[in-house]
């Protein structure tokens, strides 16, 4: 029931040309000891799957730019140029869904559901291509489930079974695509000692984990760092 | 787009207004995000971050930030007392169930019965949806901020929209560098300019029939 | 902001033949406070939606054994024989669906999608009347979304925002169904000042509650104490 | 159906046998329940509930219950070291995506292609679904534990399912008073018979095809 391991021993499980399932938002909370061991291992070929292409050199955005990835299905790339680049070029296939929808189309793929039922979009070009079902009158769209070969994500604290716990709101797309892999890593800052967790506070059982590598903390910049190093404008949602 | 600060805060400023009291509140990125610095002061707003903050609090005191605790834009926030975190399937959980009372979203193309156009133009690099479908199609008061016409002098504001759109008759109220138009159920309807612009400047740019009130009920801003 | 009630203040959303959905499993989490002021007010008509029907003195089975229920959506209700009689009787419509389904259904309404796809049931006799999906080769049922009038849930704590958190496994559907109630109404063992909950530990967040009641702790004798104390078997899931 | 606890206690006892060290199990109500009393030493497994518990530990000392810790069955229970709780519906994730390695469940019959049926008898008062719906269709391995015959002595293990069925070719594993029987691809094998039935009497009371290994290779149980 142990299952921690190194980071060389779950590198073995992804291969080129695999879907590749990742938490984080903007980066934060994109587990970076996996990413750089990913990168370094050269795998190529990769279908990601998450909310974004991060930032140049934070989080997934790194295989982006190291053109590892030759599909996105994604939310949004606008702050990874390099993905916009080689979607452009012909060289990255993207699909974009709304946040709200892919992130319910993994986490359906994680519950073990074939798909949702969705209004959002409806009457916008995303239509096109999809399965429509109605429902008391109103129109939605058939948004099957998403699930990946392999899914990595970030936790600050882990326990040897697998259980998860998350860092503020590193916690983002991590819960569910945690469950959406066939095999899932998690990178965790801290591993403590079975039992040491608050059964009240695990967001992921570790049943849907089958790996624990332990993680070296944030190694890179992030995107508001450099800004601020920049001179540029602090962008804040505070009140 | 060619816009300067100045206008673009006094576009921020002036959204910040539509603020009442107690809402639950999104906004989105650029001229949005400035919205959080104009709050009327007595005025207390719940933020929502789509990466799974309600109750997102002010910028730390540089030096202080959490890399693990940042908004949906990236940049580093604190936690207002209240506050809770949960995973992005549930920070739309709640933008889908109509709990956000007011989201501030930039806009590319509005038609005159409240169509948004945010997110793609055709032939040029998409960024992609992000949050902005969800946004705009479930909350409650949606404020489009915008340049009032296009780096081509174009009407951005439109019978209808030639971009692809993010969501049908949705928004509630547009924001201008040149004014502030209304969507209602009778159309698109002038209530204030801002200045140095004039009446005949604000129609002549808008490519939408636009009711124009009683000349005493039009307010100038400064 | 401050969401702190009584019970005859919410008791007032409460009307004869509206759509109650409520928490709790077993009764296990059935806020009893709220059952106890709904029977007393003399609500009827009742569509009930959870995931049983308690026991006949226990949780929502109260107002089933007191005729207060048309109708139950539901997956069990072999725990209390005045379900079972009342729909032999033809004086409750029982609709079943397989609990995970449920679940599934009422957290679909709770985060606004329109439904689910499931293959659960799949070359049975719960396909009748169903809608039907083929994805990728495999066949799914079409399951719309439950939503209600007014949810009722019970939580340990809760503070005036409505954040609310659960107790041990008296979790179970309470967080599904406090987002899928058009009004929707805690019962906290305890209502604590604002600020004072854990940011990380909160499983409901407070927008999707409408009003705090305090409750007054648990008022009856459970399934299995009334066994013990009848000499039957106790029946542990344990090891 | 008339069977006495000696009985129902051998089901589980041999039911137990299937467990291996760290499996993840979900026990259903009834003969099901019984088989926590008879884990074979040194074998320890992960217990799943339904209302959201993994890793539920064993009853709790009388005057030690917690009435917010239950099982599924809402029976007081204490708690494994590394357990957690969940939502009901993250409970049936485990269950949708495979993770449960094996489950016992009661039936009313299986047909000799593993057809379950155990929720329904048309006509009589049916008590739900629960969970064992997601359980027999989904459980990596599923033991059905029934008595041989039912009340009227007819066979509960047919060719077809009489009763509407609770989920297609997903018995692994059939354990009676009388015999234990693997569903297998060739169809139904007879593997052991219970004390003090003759193989001859469990043929004629099973109603459908069973292979019949060599004589020396059939199990008895005492």
């Amino acid at each position: 029931m142990n299952k921690v391991r190194t980071l060389e021993e779950v590198l073995e499980w992804i291969e080129d040309g695999c879907a590749l399932m990742y938490g984080g938002f903007g980066g934060i909370g994109t587990p970076p000891a996996l990413v750089d061991g990913i990168l370094k291992k050269g795998v190529k070929d990769l279908t990601l799957i998450g909310n974004d292409t991060g930032f140049p050199w934070i989080g997934i955005g790194r295989l982006v730019t190291e053109g590892r990835a030759r599909k996105a299905i994604t939310s949004h790339i606008g702050s990874n140029p390099n993905a916009g680049r080689q979607m452009e070029e012909g060289t990255l296939a993207v699909e974009f869904h709304p946040q709200g929808t892919l992130a319910e189309k993994i986490r359906a793929g994680g519950v073990g559901l074939g798909g949702i039922l969705v209004d959002v979009g409806v009457g916008t070009m995303l239509e096109e291509g999809k399965g429509k079902v109605e429902i008391d009158g109103r129109t939605y769209l058939i948004e099957p489930a998403l699930t990946a070969d392999v899914a990595i994500v970030h936790a600050s604290q882990a326990d040897p079974f697998g259980n998860l716990v998350y860092d503020k709101s590193g916690r983002n797309f991590n819960p569910l695509v945690a469950m959406a892999g066939r095999l899932t890593i998690a990178e965790a800052d801290e591993i403590v000692p079975l039992g040491s967790l608050d059964p009240e506070r695990i967001v992921t059982p570790g049943i849907f984990v089958d790996a624990v590598i332990p993680g070296k903390g944030v190694n890179w910049i992030w995107a508001w760092e450099k800004q601020a190093a920049t001179g540029s404008r602090n962008a804040p949602h505070g009140n | 787009m060619g816009m300067g600060e100045a206008s673009r805060d006094r576009i921020a400023e002036r959204a910040a207004r539509e603020l009442k009291d107690g809402m639950v509140v999104n906004l989105g990125i650029g001229i949005p995000t400035r919205v959080a610095d104009f709050i009327p002061s007595g005025v207390r707003v719940v933020f929502h971050a789509e990466n799974g903050i309600l109750g997102a609090g002010p910028s730390p005191v540089p030096g202080e930030e959490d890399p693990f605790l940042c908004n949906a834009g990236g940049f580093p926030v604190t936690l207002a007392e209240g506050a809770s975190y949960c995973d992005s399937a549930i920070a739309f959980a709640m933008i889908r169930r109509g709990c956000i009372d007011m989201t501030v979203l930039g806009a590319l193309e509005v038609s005159q019965r409240g169509d948004l156009a945010n997110w793609i133009v055709p032939g040029k690099r998409a960024a992609g949806i992000g949050g902005a479908m969800e946004l705009a199609q479930k909350a409650k008061k949606v404020v489009a901020v915008m340049n009032h016409v296009n780096r081509d002098g174009e009407p951005k504001i439109r019978k209808r929209c030639a971009l692809p759109l993010t969501a049908r008759e949705c928004v509630d109220l547009i924001i201008t560098d040149m004014a502030v138009i209304a969507v209602t159920p009778e159309g698109l309807e002038l209530r204030e300019i801002m200045s140095p612009y004039t009446l005949e400047e604000v129609v002549s740019r808008t490519d939408a029939e636009l009711r124009i009130p009683e000349p005493e009920r039009i307010v100038y801003l400064p």
